[in-house]
């Protein structure tokens, strides 16, 4: 979120490119304060609200990224609890079996996240659209189908992470917590990154035309496949800390669709296509899941009619409305030029330009 | 000496309708070469074929004597063949500014922050430079095409294809724009030109080629082109003035 | 009364304009040509007619009565029926089965498929084609017909001559003559202005949108046709 | 012996696949659209039969043409209603849109039929077979789905073919621009698709209902089994659908035959990848649609 200045002159032209404003370096400010806060919250939240918290951040980082590929690279994915679930079974694989400390083997998970998601966008990048978001269901379905099927894995019963069961709790549960606060960070600070980078103007253009932004020169496939294995890495990596916060990890729960149920209600109702929209979205989704949550399926209905009425009705979810009035984005990504000084030559083609437009 | 682009046999049918029918056109560098022919005589079509937005169903596309009828759109941007769309497609939640980024970075592959003095440079050129920071997508159509132009050169091109890029502007504006592709063509920018406003091409191109039915009807001196008979039945569909 | 009426239309692409406050009256039994350079707004002004696209401002009278915000199919049931630029046939049907789509709204009238293979022979043995394997005139012609197949009593045409052979050209305005006897007023885009100047009994020059110049074709000089049409 | 029985079991799978697969391709077909909801639309009918037949106690059979009759209200409602607001907003609005149709319809049904496993009781059909030797018999229900799905198939093409408003349905799909120049109204076409679709998954859904136990969690399978039919065989095709379904069907059974039971589903899943990989256009289809 610095405000990344550059001035440059060459010849007697000047000028500057700045991406955040004064209001931003506020912003910054109130955001680290959060930081501290949610950092330091184990010391003084209570056991319960911390474990609640633990779900909160895993939901944000998944709707980051989410949210990265669907919002610019195009790539409708309803099949991420593939890469959950893999993730989940690869920390149960590095912690108990390896015997990795599994705050280390969450690490581990990444690198497996990543590595299926490469031969994985091979396959469903030859589908479009609505068929691809098909297309990595059945991935998952594959992925969940295997791990079910070994007996060493439990088979459909489930595993116990015991390394992560036999820690002591306060310990398992605080570092739990500050590994899904870090993964919330790293997917909000990736995603924030690789917007501001060379990739993240590929983004925006494919986002806004990808056959004007390969006539560009935008490698159209490349781009794309850096958004899913961002995803797939990030996926798996908080289906491994979710193992240790719930000790347990079976097919059915880890490869669940609702994981990428959630996902979508999150994004879409707080607004696809920008950093901020999965993180009101997050908040949204939590205020009504401790609602309405003891009603059972309802939530789930509630849940899935709000997110039918943004779709038709506000497309562009709820921050989308509110940039759209507002122009104010807690995340700048616009980059603003400002020319201060001109060479001569410009500066009779400005005139002439003048002219013809006067 | 190698021509900076070269059509061999091209052959292209959306359907059952052949579009283009065995079209070998080549380009020499540094030339200005304008495309004429009715709408409908497969000319986009063959800028689409040659920057590969449309694949080839037949024939070869050289680009400075090389084959680059297999590459991708992005490598053939980034081999040097730079293009603007008919209709004008800007990246409409960009500002201008990051528009030409893309073409900087991208197409010509440069580091960001190495790339802002140049994307000044052909955004003042092109006229651009008081709307750096407004939205793509809220643009005049003038201003839409200017960027098209900004986008395209951007990327670096040595050959440069101009799709209609005068059509729906004022005569001013025309003129204006004649004079800044003239100081592209001076740096050494190969031109190639489809344009229905024929003032425009014959102010500027050095050559002439007639599209029709997907075929090269004839090319040559712009107007001697323009003024025999053959072209003008083809183009308005007889004699007019 | 006339049979269609456009009273200062403006029409936009959402933030382009580009039709401005165009005004025209299309007469039963005419063949009203509307000519211009590329982007001048001609088809845009007949995909207002058709009800493709809505006027921001200004309306549109049929027979009379306004249909500003009637659906293109409702048209179609009053009368109006399209010929789009570039066919547009139904490219996995067949020639016969585009016919039968085009009489869809099953307006009464005097066309049939007989009557327009009647009209273009060619189509005939090409019955049991599919519309993708025809070339450009044939496909040309199918559009013609399809549209014709709604028995409309507003024909519009939008760039009919476009990428084709003078001789389908001319075989295509030969068909006009039998459409006008049919009952058909015909509403014409062209580029080629050559040949739809010696069959128009209206013509309308489009400039930028807007209409420049308007007359019958022997009350306008070419000098003043070919500066409309040029804007010099 | 054993593959043979397998194999034929295999192909009698494949037409019921093909049931719930031509809907979603005929929705595709027509609009675009990629109907995430469709997996769980074909489980909508099995209860709307089970609550007619708790009521009135008649065979399951008897409720198929109600149940076909009240899909298709619901399927024209649906898409009138909602669906058609988005199918002009490119496709990723549309699987969102389904996709939270889908959560609705999966929940809504836990709560009104709880995760219970039910069945549609057709009395003795469903174990009587015909018994060709030692080793091969064929249910009679499979075989009457197979049929039944060849019925709705070749009655589908006719009407796609033979029809005005088949012939409706194929030029929206060509061209809709162009269909509503032609005095088509697309939105009721789109409306009349969707509920064409859903008769038929109706049929499929009650004939499930009677084969095998089901609950409100078969959407997804059912949906990715449809899609897997429909990319195997090729878009757009009827007969590639059906061969589509009877690949899969194989795959599934001869797979359980070869790795056993568990690895059924996995074997046809990985069918589906491979021909995905090496002929992503499908089989029967005639050109690559781009």
């Amino acid at each position: 979120m610095k405000a990344a200045t550059s001035a440059t002159a060459s010849g007697d032209r000047q000028f500057s490119v700045h991406v955040a404003s004064r209001v931003n370096q506020v912003v910054l400010g109130v955001g680290i304060i959060i930081v501290v806060f949610f950092i330091l919250f184990p010391f003084f939240g209570g056991t319960p609200m911390t474990r609640r918290l633990v779900d909160f951040l895993s939901l944000l980082a998944l709707s980051q990224l989410w949210n990265l590929m669907l919002g610019y690279a195009g790539l409708i994915s309803v099949g991420q609890q593939g890469y959950i679930g893999m993730g989940a079974y690869t920390l149960w694989l590095f912690a108990d079996v390896l015997h990795v400390h599994p705050f280390v083997g969450v690490i581990f998970a990444a690198f497996v996240g990543a590595i299926i998601a490469l031969p994985s966008a091979a396959l469903v990048f030859k589908l479009k659209g609505g068929y691809l978001a098909i297309g990595t269901w059945v991935l998952a379905e594959v992925l969940k189908t295997v791990v079910a099927n070994i007996k060493q894995t439990g088979g459909g019963s489930g595993v116990t992470v015991v390394a992560a069961r036999d820690m002591e709790v306060s310990v398992r549960i605080q570092g739990t917590y500050w590994w899904a606060l870090g993964a919330t960070l790293i997917a909000i600070v990736v995603t924030y990154l690789l917007l501001r980078s060379r990739t993240g103007l590929a983004l925006k253009a494919i986002r806004d035309n990808d056959l004007a932004a390969e006539s560009c020169g935008v490698n159209l496939w490349r781009t794309r496949l850096y958004t899913f294995v961002i995803a797939g890495a990030g996926c798996a990596l908080v289906g491994a800390i979710s193992a240790i916060h719930v000790l347990f990890v079976q097919p059915a729960a880890a490869f669940n669709i609702n994981w990428t149920a959630y996902l979508v209600f999150i994004t879409v109702i707080g607004g696809v296509g920008t950093i901020e929209g999965p993180i009101i979205g997050t908040i949204i989704y939590f205020v009504l899941r401790e609602t309405t949550a003891k009603y059972g399926e309802w939530y789930f209905i509630v849940l899935g009619l709000l997110a039918i009425v943004v779709t038709v009705w506000s497309p562009r979810g709820i921050y989308g409305y509110i940039a759209q009035k507002t122009n104010f984005y807690v995340f700048p990504l616009q980059r603003k030029l400002r020319i201060v000084g001109r060479t001569a030559a410009s500066q009779e083609i400005a005139a002439e330009g003048g002219e013809v437009a006067g | 000496m190698t021509k900076a682009l070269e059509t061999q046999g091209l052959r292209k049918s959306f359907g059952g309708v052949l579009v283009i029918d065995d079209l070998s056109i080549s380009v020499d560098q540094g030339e200005a070469l304008g495309i004429v022919g009715p709408n409908g005589a497969g000319k986009t079509t063959w800028f689409n074929l040659i920057t590969g937005a449309v694949h080839a169903d037949g024939g070869k596309v050289l680009f400075q004597g090389k084959d680059i009828t297999g590459l991708s759109r992005h490598e053939r941007c980034r081999q040097g063949i730079g293009r603007t769309f008919q209709i004008p497609k800007p990246f409409s939640g960009m500002t201008v500014f990051e528009n030409v980024l893309v073409g900087a970075t991208h197409g010509r592959r440069m580091r960001e922050r190495a790339s802002y003095g140049h994307c000044v440079e052909i955004l003042e050129m092109t006229g651009l430079h008081d709307k750096v920071n407004v939205l793509a997508g809220s643009l005049t159509l003038l201003d839409r095409k200017r960027l098209e132009l900004a986008r395209a050169l951007a990327t670096d091109p040595s050959v440069l294809l101009l799709d209609e890029i005068a059509g729906g502007l004022t005569e001013a504006e025309v003129q204006e724009l004649i004079e800044e592709i003239r100081k592209l063509q001076a740096t050494g920018i190969t031109i190639v030109w489809i344009e229905h406003i024929v003032h425009a091409l014959l102010a500027l191109v050095n050559r002439i080629t007639v599209i029709q039915f997907g075929r090269k009807l004839c090319e040559g001196d712009p107007r001697e082109v323009m003024s025999s008979q053959e072209v003008q039945a083809c183009y308005m569909g007889g004699t007019l003035a | 009364m006339s049979l269609l009426e456009i009273e200062a239309a403006n029409v936009y692409y959402e933030d382009f304009q580009a039709l401005y406050d165009v005004s025209l009256k299309v007469e039963e039994g005419e063949i009203f040509a509307c000519i211009g350079a590329n982007g001048a707004g001609k088809s845009t002004m007949l995909k207002t007619v058709s009800g493709v696209l809505v006027p921001r401002r200004g309306r549109l009278l049929f027979d009379g009565k306004p249909i500003d915000h009637m659906a293109p199919y409702r048209r179609v049931e009053l009368g109006i029926s399209m010929v789009p630029e570039g066919r547009r046939v139904f490219p996995s049907l067949t020639v016969h089965e585009n016919l039968l789509v085009g009489a869809y709204r099953g307006r009464p009238g005097p066309w049939t498929a007989d009557g327009v293979y009647d009209l273009f022979p060619l189509l005939q043995p090409l019955k049991k084609r599919q519309a993708s394997g025809l070339s450009g005139g044939e496909q040309q012609a199918l559009a013609i017909g399809r549209s014709l197949m709604s028995n409309p009593r507003l024909i519009l045409m939008d760039e009919v001559s476009l990428g084709l052979a003078p001789v389908v050209i001319k075989r295509i305005y030969e068909a006009f003559k039998t459409l006008l006897d049919s009952g058909c007023t015909i509403l014409v885009v062209e580029q080629d202005v050559q040949h739809v100047l010696t069959v128009a009994t209206h013509v309308a020059c489009f400039l930028e949108g807007r209409i420049a110049l308007q007359g019958t074709p022997r009350d306008l000089t070419n000098d003043q046709i070919t500066a409309a049409y040029f804007g010099v | 012996m054993d593959w043979l029985n397998q194999g034929v079991q295999g192909i009698l799978l494949g037409g019921h696949f093909a049931l719930f697969a031509v809907g979603l391709a005929l929705v595709f077909g027509t609009m675009r659209l990629v109907n995430l909801a469709h997996g769980d639309l074909t489980i909508v009918p099995a209860y709307v039969a089970l609550l007619m037949i708790n009521a009135i106690h008649f065979s399951p059979f008897y409720s198929i043409p109600i149940t076909m009759a009240i899909m298709f209200v619901v399927g024209y409602l649906l898409q009138r209603g909602l669906l058609n607001r988005v199918v002009q907003s490119g496709d990723v609005v549309g699987v969102i849109l389904t996709f939270g149709i889908s959560i609705v319809i999966q929940n809504a049904l836990l709560l009104g039929f709880t995760a219970d496993n039910e069945r549609l009781k057709a009395g003795t059909i469903d174990s009587l077979s015909i018994r060709i030797n030692e080793n091969l018999a064929i249910g009679w229900l499979p075989l009457i789905i197979f049929l039944v799905a060849l019925v709705v198939i070749i009655g589908l093409q006719l009407f796609l073919n033979r029809t005005k408003m088949g012939r409706a349905f194929r030029a929206v799909s060509d061209d809709q621009e162009a269909a509503r120049l032609m005095g088509i109204n697309t939105k009721h076409i789109w409306a009349m698709a969707m509920g064409v679709a859903l008769v038929i998954v109706a049929i499929g859904g009650v004939m499930r209902g009677i084969r095998t136990t089901f609950d409100p969690s078969f959407g997804s399978l059912s949906l990715i089994y449809a899609f897997e039919a429909v990319i195997i065989g090729g878009m757009g095709s009827g007969w590639g659908t059906l061969l589509g379904g009877i690949i899969l069907g194989l795959s599934q059974t001869l797979g359980a035959r070869a790795f056993g039971p568990p690895w059924s589903i996995l074997t046809g899943h990985v069918v589906f990848l491979i021909i995905l990989a090496l002929r992503p256009q499908g089989l029967l289809a005639k050109t690559v649609t781009s």
